[in-house]
């Protein structure tokens, strides 16, 4: 029979806590340097910002005819990112899908900041975004609501409920492993732990609701992912304008954002693991899995464009041909191609094992999944935009200062965000793995499984 | 109550969950248990109902899609406003909101009826309760009163626990 | 359990498939052929009375549906490998490959087409200066012939894979993380994609092709999604079944397996519902007449629109609410009910699909197409019996069942 | 002022009702317009009797922008001018308003404009000084000039009409002196040589193309700056009507002879490009052909024998020889033309050959009095001969002139090099300049004085026969300003005793008309002079002049025009003119409608030529003649004749305030005097300079935005084919809207539209529209509500398609309108009449709803907008000014369309067909856009698209969108039908 990636059953329950624990002891200089820096940055950001909003969006690039660029291409970008936390967490829970165990909070909490960050730029780019609650309904005495036609509203809904519900998720996870913690800090950090695991003791009562409450949330978080990025993708696709309006939106976007946000599991994972010391937790096993994840990702994602291309030549509409012709040859078009390669080709790599389980590899493959999918909301917001039903109207686009460094800072916000988090709560579920190691330890035919 | 609370703690949740049964069968004392992943097992030996939380959770949800509709069909007849000529009740977009709004009161009532039901936050230490429970151990801990005391011990150390305490109350 | 896995393996492996004692076999046989001889003589009769349009449409409707079935199953077995489902031992395995021999069957009865193609294709009769490089007849016979071809070709290889011992030693081996063996691991992700690309064409050539003007994206994922939901409802309705004439001790008695079919029964439906949805908004919203004129017809037309609702309640609607719950799933009676329901949407879909575009203002159901469909219904049926009786087999061939369920 | 206060305006929409305004509003500023006070604004708590708040008055005057001399109702608001239209009653504009004329309210508000006298001490700094101090210095330098002797003081300016030329001849008179030189850059001096040497009068004749069947222009811009462009547009567009002539219906031929695609090129059937100045050749080339079918009517009293001789080297094969043009397609012309019923030629080159050779076709052809008319008594000729103008400027550069008033020109700008004028006034001891703001006459200037703006004076205008304008101040000066007849008359009082008629310009005004009165026998003069001000002017029948013919000209055989390598052709920019409207950030921003550039000037050259040059899109070349050398961005363009490079003229101001100074070169400096075009040699500077465009792509695409038809099609009763796939069976998704009410529609006609752009500046002027300047534009930040379409046909479409494809693109108000139900906050939605509403201070700012218009009508407010003072003081309180993050558009003037249901209703009626006209439609002197009720089937708007069912069109309809605009399709002529 075909040998399996390799898995580390060696851990017992304490182990598992110990090495779990230690990541959260007190961090060195380089470290706090390092959430500096992201900070800094975020601070930078921030004050360009300002400046927009004072003195105006003409600050950006932005002109007639492409209302979007750079900033909803970020929102989307994050809102996918954010997806496949909850993908692992809710998803794969569901399936009963072993090798989770170890990955999913680092996921998940990347699903936190990831939303977080992409919540942002909605609120950048709007022109006066001093009024931006409007978008919410509110009881107000001109009786002036949103319109719930608009899909700028679905957005406004489901990007919030998104970002409430894997909250709570994650929260509950926390629970039993702060608990841990608690046991295992002393002076403020236990004062600390203490607070947060709100009394958490793991008795059958507590245990009993947990476990159903927590099957439920996965049951909710599930159609959620399909629902928040399918919202998304309708941003676009309830548009009339060519290579936005097409029915394939919804699920390609979908499975386009669980395709980059693996993808960013990965390009954080792996490093991560080496600084963390935890690799005899998160083992070949786990990226194998991942990897094939990414892979049938990848190959959806190559079926939508295929897709979209073929039934714009069949479609024999001229208008919408030029779009494409422009996103395929237009002075734009090494952009797309540029996306293919990322997103197309090199993911096919994966269907190699070894290089599945060659990390090095792995995370090289992983960054320009990121780039490739980066690109893809970018050419077909701006892209789409460039060339219009109007030819007249039709107008390039130039990032300004403005937007890179806002951006910029948006990418620091959430690496320093990841990073605090990582120091100072259970980057991986003690609780879980332990659950993860009993299991294995049944599936290799161990004797009769001991904790100890 | 009992003056007395034995806490037995154990390295495998089938042992843990077997000392369960055996204390059911006796039915001497009432007890709690401690353990550092859920589990089945001891879940199946104590044979409590299916938790309530579900229930809750449906209700959330239910009440998440009146609300959905309220506010859409709601807002809507307020201000009967024509946009690019689409129906006032647009259903396609209404549906939307509903589902988020289901699953967004959903999962708060989830949460919520979670910390209610477990009597978390709470400040309060059960007796008998050990660091190691959250780390790799399983623990009952039964009151009782003195002479059921002796009975009970054995009975855990038959069971396969690895060291079984007698702590005063 | 066994205290060394490994020997056991080879034990089970070594048992081989006992003759076929029909379990389904002598009835169901003369039956299905009885209903084969009825829709074909329906079917001559119909073209030499002048209802051939009627004739055809119905003739594609039943293909499209029937080969939907066996490929959709075919496919289901794929996924269970790609997933390492390992909750039902083998059976689950030849449940899905149970239909196949059909998809041989749908192959040449396609080309049948090709005589009716006047009176299904609009394009022949009015062609389309602007689609003529694909909407043309040898290409399209030309390229979905290959594609169904291959289809078939490598869900037989597929399963003769799956039927080999390495894999049902694998599928039956409990509590192992060990993959498929490396066949399998080839094919299954082969078929997959084979299936999603040749499904998509047919669904573009043979469904949408009928109102060329017409085109949505996501038309041919729906498509083969739908087909892989009928082969899944399909699997389970024969469960459930068989579960009754196999005695007391045979799988399908397994609260547990049926739980895990009830699941993915309940999970396909949605993701059908999902699937309609997202085509139905953005094409409601963006108001394109090209695009609109397809859902118009359908949906908000007589008489079109109860059946198209009609669809989405049977399969959407009804597995959802009563599947919701646990107790329902592991009800056989439940379950093949819904499953009965779901398949007659079903076929209901792809009718609604292909029929409106050829006949606008009318609903033309009548005995030429209900015998014609049972003659499809009977092929069907015939083809799947050996597959069946192997199902049966295994289901009592009491293999153990991995404990990961539960 | 009282007695008139009572007839206050109720609607300011129908014709008669705002005569009626114009007159008492005239009045009631009559009195503080003369007085030169300094800027009042009215205070409230002390209300002005004529000032109603929120409630507009209107005055009649007339348009002083070119000496076309249109009629002007002025709209005003509290006290300020806030918008120039048409005055129906005039017979020139006919109630429209070119761009020029409307921007006049960018001169009037000009933050540029002098604010006080000033005077250039010794070292050339100019320090601001009393009016007093001002006077008596002018005062004093009279007097000693007029003593010194003879003929040493100058007046040099335009003509002002003739009341202020007697003021300033009187002026001129009491200095002892004769030199009062009336100086239009652009005048009509050829075709007046033509007149003379023909009738031997010295008159412009009226024409009537509406009445002819057939055009022949010979560089005539008449659609742009040629003469009198909103009469002749308004001509014209009747002329391209599709009418029954003899039987068939059809649209006049046109056909436009000369270097460069114009915009009235492009709205003929036919451009036949020469070179500039073979004009006349052909011309005459098209008369020989004539002559040799024996088209001369006998009794046109030619002597054909000498004709035959005129014309003999004109033969179509020799001309042809000499210009390149087939001489096929001059025999044709010369056919249609003599078989035409009703045919007219002009000419607006600046050889007056050209202009004889059409006189004579109009002539032998017996058109006159038909489609071209000499009337009695025409207007005196107003400008100065160009002799009379070189020999002023040869006595100042022979320093025989010692004090020389300029009032109204910019001699230094637009007198060509060759005229050497900067240089002789430098030999001027005492140069007086007085005008609004100071250009590069000024700079030169010692003494500036702030003059009124036309629209805060008394003056009058004398255009042609039977046609005098009066022209009233439409509100209190905005600067420390006065009439320059004023200043004329007081420094004349001051520096001599000669007796003079009057004392101010509102008297001689006044007094010449009361003359008028009498004529106009009318007993009661005070009528008389309230009617006149209340219809703007004296409009009176009009006689036919009898003609004697002179044709002594054919003696002499005609020259033909020199070869020439390389040439370049300067052509009044149809929005700058002679350069007097780049002060104006409207004009300056409004795309020239064949090139859409901006904000420049450029080098128009054909590919072949550019390649002959080895120069591209942008390179900035050097255009050298023998009399200057002028840099201009090269724009490649097939829209110019090869060989040929094309240059605008009004660009290259050195001074003339921040809009105009440093923008592109002055096509003046390279001229002779009198020509259009020279000789030249064109190198690459190997700098770039980038021409800026709101234009994205030229190319349609065969998308249904802008349609045409041929007339033949249209006759035939059949419609262009069309590509689209064809929808069966039901396929609309919702159920109509209801609209019990009103349901505003617009119908435009591409056909009528020529491209003018009067609809945009209207639009401009009525929804306070910011202008972005050059880098705004170039960043795609152009916030015009209402565009000119402006594509070439593609190469298949070419042989058939009208020369361009204009139309006005607006919001088309969809029913279905995509932008409405993206928008989250209900800040666009649809209002119960109709109108795709737009709520500003709603607006958040997504974008989403520009991202899905597919006619990309919206525009975004990417900063706070800015009207530098007193700019701000034009602006519409009728309409909010938007802030930064908002998003706006056309709203087809729901200002207007409130303000007459609020009358409506308060006069307790229905709202009348017509009553709402929205600015772009009041502007346009085609009238191309209808405005009305499309619930109303017997409004104008809904009659005109059911009279013209065929041509009846949607802008890409295919989306389903349902604009409440229709267009009517383009009419064409297919090639080579008669």
């Amino acid at each position: 029979m075909a040998a399996a990636p390799k898995i580390n059953t060696e851990p017992t329950f304490r182990d598992i806590d110990r090495s779990v624990l230690r990541v959260m002891e007190p961090a060195g200089l380089a470290y706090w340097a390092w959430i500096g820096f992201c900070f800094t940055l975020v601070g930078i950001g921030a004050a360009f910002w300002a400046h927009q909003i004072y003195a105006g969006l003409g600050v950006t690039g932005l002109r007639q005819p492409v209302m979007w660029a750079i900033y909803i291409t970020n929102f989307v970008f994050w809102v996918g990112i954010a997806h496949s936390g909850t993908l692992i967490s809710a998803i794969l829970f569901l399936f009963r899908t072993k090798w989770r165990t170890a990955v999913y909070r680092a996921a998940e909490t990347m699903t936190i900041f990831a939303v977080a960050t992409a919540g942002l730029f909605p609120l950048i780019h709007l022109g006066r975004v001093w009024f931006f609650y409007w978008l919410l309904p509110y009881p107000n005495e001109r009786y002036l609501q949103p319109d719930f036609r608009s899909p700028l509203v679905w957005d406004a809904f489901a990007v919030s409920t998104y970002l409430t519900t894997s909250a709570l998720f994650w929260t509950m996870g926390l629970i039993p492993d702060i608990a841990n913690a608690r046991e295992a800090a002393s002076g403020w950090r236990r004062k600390f732990y203490t607070v947060l695991a709100m009394g958490w003791q793991g008795t059958d009562r507590q245990w009993r609701h947990y476990s159903m409450a927590y099957l439920l949330l996965a049951g909710l978080a599930t159609p959620l992912v399909l629902s928040v990025h399918s919202v998304v993708s309708w941003d676009f696709a309830m548009a009339q304008l060519p290579g936005w309006h097409s029915t394939i939106f919804a699920p390609y976007f979908v499975a386009g954002a669980i395709f980059s946000g693996v993808a960013m599991v990965v390009t954080l994972l792996i490093p991560m693991r080496r600084m963390l010391g935890i690799q005899d937790l998160l083992t070949e096993w786990h990226f194998d899995n991942l990897a094939k994840v990414i892979l049938l990702t990848s190959l959806v994602v190559t079926y939508s464009y295929v897709t979209e291309s073929f039934m714009t030549w069949y479609s024999g509409d001229p208008i919408e041909q030029m779009t494409f012709h422009m996103r395929y040859f237009g002075p734009w078009g090494p952009l797309f191609w540029m996306m293919v390669l990322c997103n197309c080709l090199i993911p096919l790599l994966l269907f190699s094992p070894r290089i599945r389980v060659n990390l090095v590899a792995l995370w090289i493959i992983s960054i320009f999944i990121n780039i490739g999918m980066w690109l893809e909301r970018f050419v077909i917001i701006a892209g789409s935009l460039r060339v219009n039903f109007e030819p007249s109207q039709w107008g390039t686009y130039h990032v300004t200062i403005t937007e890179i460094m806002i951006t910029v800072g948006a990418f620091a916000w959430f690496l320093g965000l990841f990073s605090l988090f990582s120091r100072f709560l259970p980057i991986i579920s003690m609780t879980e793995l332990k659950e993860g190691i009993v299991w294995l330890r049944k599936a290799l035919k161990m004797d009769r499984v001991k904790a100890a | 109550m009992s003056a007395i609370a034995i806490v037995s703690s154990f390295a495998d949740d089938a042992e843990c969950a077997h000392a369960i049964e055996q204390l059911r069968v006796a039915q001497v004392g009432d007890f709690n248990t401690f353990s550092p992943i859920p589990s089945h097992r001891i879940e199946h030996a104590i044979g409590k109902k299916k938790s309530p939380v579900r229930w809750i959770v449906l209700a959330g949800g239910i009440s998440g899609i009146l609300t959905g509709l309220a506010i859409t069909i709601g807002t809507t007849y307020e201000w009967r406003l024509n946009a690019g000529g689409k129906p006032l009740l647009s259903w396609p977009p209404f549906i939307i909101i509903c589902f988020e709004l289901m699953v967004l009161l959903g999962g708060i009532s989830g949460f919520t009826s979670v910390l209610a039901l477990a009597r978390i936050p709470t400040a309060e230490i059960a007796p008998g309760y050990n660091g190691r429970f959250g780390e790799d151990r399983f623990g009952i801990v039964v009151h009782c009163d003195e002479e059921q005391a002796e009975r009970i011990e054995s009975m855990m150390k038959e069971a396969g626990a690895e060291e079984v305490v007698r702590e005063g109350v | 359990m066994s205290s060394n896995p490994q020997q056991a393996h080879h034990e089970r492996a070594a048992t081989k498939p006992r003759p076929v004692e029909s379990v389904v076999g002598n009835t169901m046989q003369k039956v299905a052929t009885a209903m084969i001889v009825l829709g074909a003589a329906e079917f001559v009769v119909a073209l030499s009375r002048g209802a051939s349009a009627i004739a055809w449409q119905a003739y594609l409707v039943n293909l499209l549906f029937f080969l939907g079935v066996a490929q959709g199953a075919v496919v289901a077995s794929a996924a269970f490998y790609l997933t390492q489902a390992k909750w039902g031992g083998s059976t689950p395995y030849r449940l899905g490959e149970a239909f196949a021999p059909f998809l041989w069957v749908g192959f040449f009865l396609f080309f049948g087409l090709y005589f009716g193609r006047s009176e299904i294709f609009p394009w022949v009769t009015h062609p389309i200066p602007q689609k003529a490089a694909w909407l043309n007849v040898p290409f399209l016979f030309a390229r979905d012939g290959i594609g169904l071809g291959v289809m078939a070709a490598v869900s037989f290889a597929f399963i003769r894979a799956s039927r080999g011992d390495d894999a049902r030693a694998w599928s039956i081996a409990t509590d192992d993380i060990e993959l498929p063996p490396p066949s399998i691991r080839r094919l299954a992700p082969l078929l997959a994609i084979v299936y999603a690309v040749v499904y998509s064409l047919i669904a573009f050539d043979l469904v949408m092709s009928l109102a060329p003007v017409w085109r949505s994206t996501l038309f041919g994922w729906f498509f083969f999604a739908g087909a892989f939901w009928s082969g899944l409802v399909a699997m389970v309705l024969v469960a459930t079944v068989l579960r009754g004439r196999l005695g007391e001790h045979n799988l399908f008695t397994n609260p547990v397996v049926m739980h895990d079919y009830g699941k993915m029964v309940f999970a396909f439906s949605v993701f059908w519902v999902y699937l309609v949805f997202a085509q139905y908004i953005v094409i409601w919203y963006g108001d394109l007449p090209v695009e609109t004129f397809f859902i118009v017809q359908r949906v908000h037309h007589m008489p079109w629109s109860p059946l198209s609702v009609a669809c989405v309640v049977l399969i959407w609607l009804i597995p959802f609410v009563v599947l919701m719950s646990v107790r329902t799933k592991k009800t056989p009676a439940i379950l093949g009910t819904v499953s009965a329901l779901g398949l007659i949407g079903m076929w209901l879909e792809r009718y609604v699909l292909v029929v409106p575009s050829l006949s606008l203002d009318a609903i033309p159901f009548g005995p030429t197409q209900f015998f014609i469909s049972i003659g499809f219904l009977g092929a069907f049926l015939l083809s799947a019996v050996p597959g069946l009786n192997r199902v049966a087999q295994a289901a009592t061939s009491g293999e153990p069942v991995g404990d990961d369920a539960e | 002022m009282k007695k008139l206060d009572r007839e206050k305006p109720s609607t300011p929409i129908s014709r008669r009702s705002f005569i009626k305004l114009a007159a008492t509003a005239g009045a009631a500023a009559a009195l503080p317009g003369c007085e030169p006070a300094a800027r009042k604004l009215i205070p409230y708590v002390v209300p002005d009797e004529n000032v109603v708040p929120g409630v507009p008055s209107f005055f009649a005057t007339t348009c002083a922008e070119c000496p076309a001399g249109c009629g002007v109702v002025a709209r005003i608001r509290e006290g300020r001018v806030v918008k120039l239209e048409g005055n129906p009653a005039d017979p020139i504009g006919q109630g429209a308003l070119c761009a020029r004329g409307q921007a006049a309210l960018q001169g009037l508000y000009n933050p540029d404009r002098l604010a006080h006298p000033q005077l250039r001490g010794s070292d050339g700094a100019l320090r601001t000084v009393s009016w007093d101090e001002a006077g008596k210095m002018l005062g004093d330098r009279l007097t000693a000039a007029s003593k010194a002797g003879k003929d040493r003081v100058a007046f040099f300016g335009s003509p002002q009409g003739p009341t202020f030329q007697k003021i300033a001849l009187a002026f001129i008179g009491a200095q002892n002196s004769s030199r009062a030189i009336f100086y239009e850059a652009i005048n009509q001096e050829p075709a007046r040589g033509a007149a003379k040497t023909l009738f031997g009068r010295r008159d412009l004749p009226t024409y009537r193309i509406d009445q002819a069947e057939m055009l022949i222009s010979f560089g005539a811009d008449f659609l742009e700056t040629w003469q009198s462009p909103v009469e002749l547009a308004r001509q014209y567009s009747l002329f391209r009507t599709p009418q029954n002539r003899r039987g068939a219906l059809s649209i006049g031929r046109a056909t436009y002879v000369g270097p460069r695609l114009s915009m009235t090129a492009s709205k003929c059937d036919d451009w036949i490009a020469t070179a500039p100045g073979a004009q006349a050749d052909v011309a005459w080339s098209v008369l020989n052909v004539l002559v040799k079918n024996g088209k001369v009517s006998p009794n046109s009293g030619f002597d054909l024998a000498a004709l035959t001789k005129a014309v003999a080297n004109f033969d179509p094969a020799a001309t042809s020889a000499r210009t390149g043009v087939p001489a096929e397609t001059i025999t044709a012309l010369g056919e249609a033309f003599g078989k035409a019923d009703g045919a007219l030629a002009i000419a607006g080159t600046d050889d007056s050959s050209a202009h004889l050779a059409a006189m004579i076709l109009n002539s032998v052809t017996g058109n006159f009095g038909k489609t071209i008319m000499f009337f009695e008594g025409s207007p005196a000729e107003d400008t100065s001969t160009p002799d009379e103008v070189d020999a002023a400027v040869d006595a100042m550069r022979g320093g025989e002139i010692d004090v020389v008033f300029i009032a109204g020109a910019n001699p230094v700008f637009t007198m060509p090099a060759a005229a050497r004028i900067a240089e002789a006034l430098q030999k001027v001891p005492f140069v007086v300049w007085a005008g609004g703001v100071p250009d590069e006459t000024a700079a030169m200037a010692s003494l500036l004085l702030p003059a009124h703006h036309p629209l805060e004076s008394w003056r009058d205008t004398a255009p042609r026969a039977g046609v005098r304008g009066l022209g009233q101040p439409v509100m209190q000066p905005v600067f420390d300003s006065r009439p320059v007849g004023d200043i004329l008359l007081a420094a004349a009082a001051k520096s001599s005793s000669a007796k003079l008629p009057w004392t101010t310009t509102a008297e001689a005004v006044k007094a010449e008309w009361l003359a008028l009165a009498s004529k106009a026998e009318s007993p009661d003069s005070e009528d008389f002079w309230t009617k006149v001000r209340r219809e703007g002017g004296l409009f009176e029948e009009q006689h036919l002049a009898a003609l004697t013919l002179d044709t002594s000209p054919f003696k002499a055989a005609v020259p033909t025009a020199a070869q020439m390598q390389l040439s370049v052709y300067a052509y009044p920019h149809i929005f700058l003119y002679d350069g007097r409207g780049a002060d104006k950030p409207w004009l300056q921003e409004l795309p020239e409608p064949v090139t859409q550039l901006v904000w420049d000037s450029w080098a128009e050259i054909h590919p072949e030529t550019a390649r002959g040059l080895g120069v591209g899109k942008d390179d900035l070349i050097e255009i050298k003649t023998e009399h200057g050398v002028i840099e201009a961005p090269v724009l490649v363009a097939s829209t110019v004749r090869p060989g040929v490079i094309a240059v605008p003229i009004g660009q290259g101001h050195r001074a003339y305030g921040r809009y105009a100074k440093d923008v592109g070169g002055n096509a003046w400096a390279i001229l002779a005097a009198g020509a259009t075009y020279a000789e030249a040699t064109a190198r690459a500077t190997g700098t770039k300079r980038a021409l800026v465009t709101p234009l994205g792509n030229a190319d349609m695409m065969g998308r249904s935005i802008v349609e045409a038809m041929s007339i033949e099609q249209l006759a035939a009763g059949v419609l262009p084919e069309s590509h689209e796939e064809e929808v069966t069976g039901p396929y609309e998704m919702y159920a109509p809207w209801k609209y019990p009410g009103h349901k505003w529609g617009m119908t435009i006609d591409v056909n009528a539209c020529t491209g003018c752009s009067a609809c945009v500046t209207a639009c401009y002027a009525e929804n306070n529209v910011p202008t972005v300047g050059k880098d705004g534009v170039d960043r795609g930040r152009i916030m015009s509500w209402i565009r000119i379409e402006r594509y070439f046909p593609n190469a298949t479409e070419a042989a058939e398609a009208p020369q361009l494809y204009l139309a006005p693109m607006l919001c088309q108000q969809c029913d279905h309108a995509p932008c409405e139900p993206v928008c989250p906050v209900f800040a666009s939605y649809h209002t119960e009449e109709g109108l795709n509403g737009q709520i500003y201070n709603r607006c958040v700012g997504t974008r989403y709803c520009e991202n899905n218009c597919p006619y990309k009508v919206r525009r975004f407010n990417w900063f706070v907008p800015e009207w530098p003072a007193p700019l701000n003081l034009q602006l519409n309180p009728d309409v909010t000014v938007r802030g930064a993050g908002v998003m706006e558009k056309c709203t087809f003037c729901v200002q207007r369309i409130q303000f007459a249901e609020l009358n409506a209703k308060t006069e307790d009626r229905e709202l009348r067909d017509g009553e709402i006209v929205t600015a772009c439609q009041q502007a346009c002197p085609t009238r191309a856009i209808t405005f009305g009720d499309s619930n109303d089937p017997a409004s104008a708007m809904m009659r005109r698209r059911d009279d013209n069912k065929l041509r009846n069109y949607r802008a890409l309809e295919e989306l389903n969108t349902k604009p409440a605009i229709t267009y009517l399709r383009d009419l064409y002529r297919e090639k080579g039908k008669a």
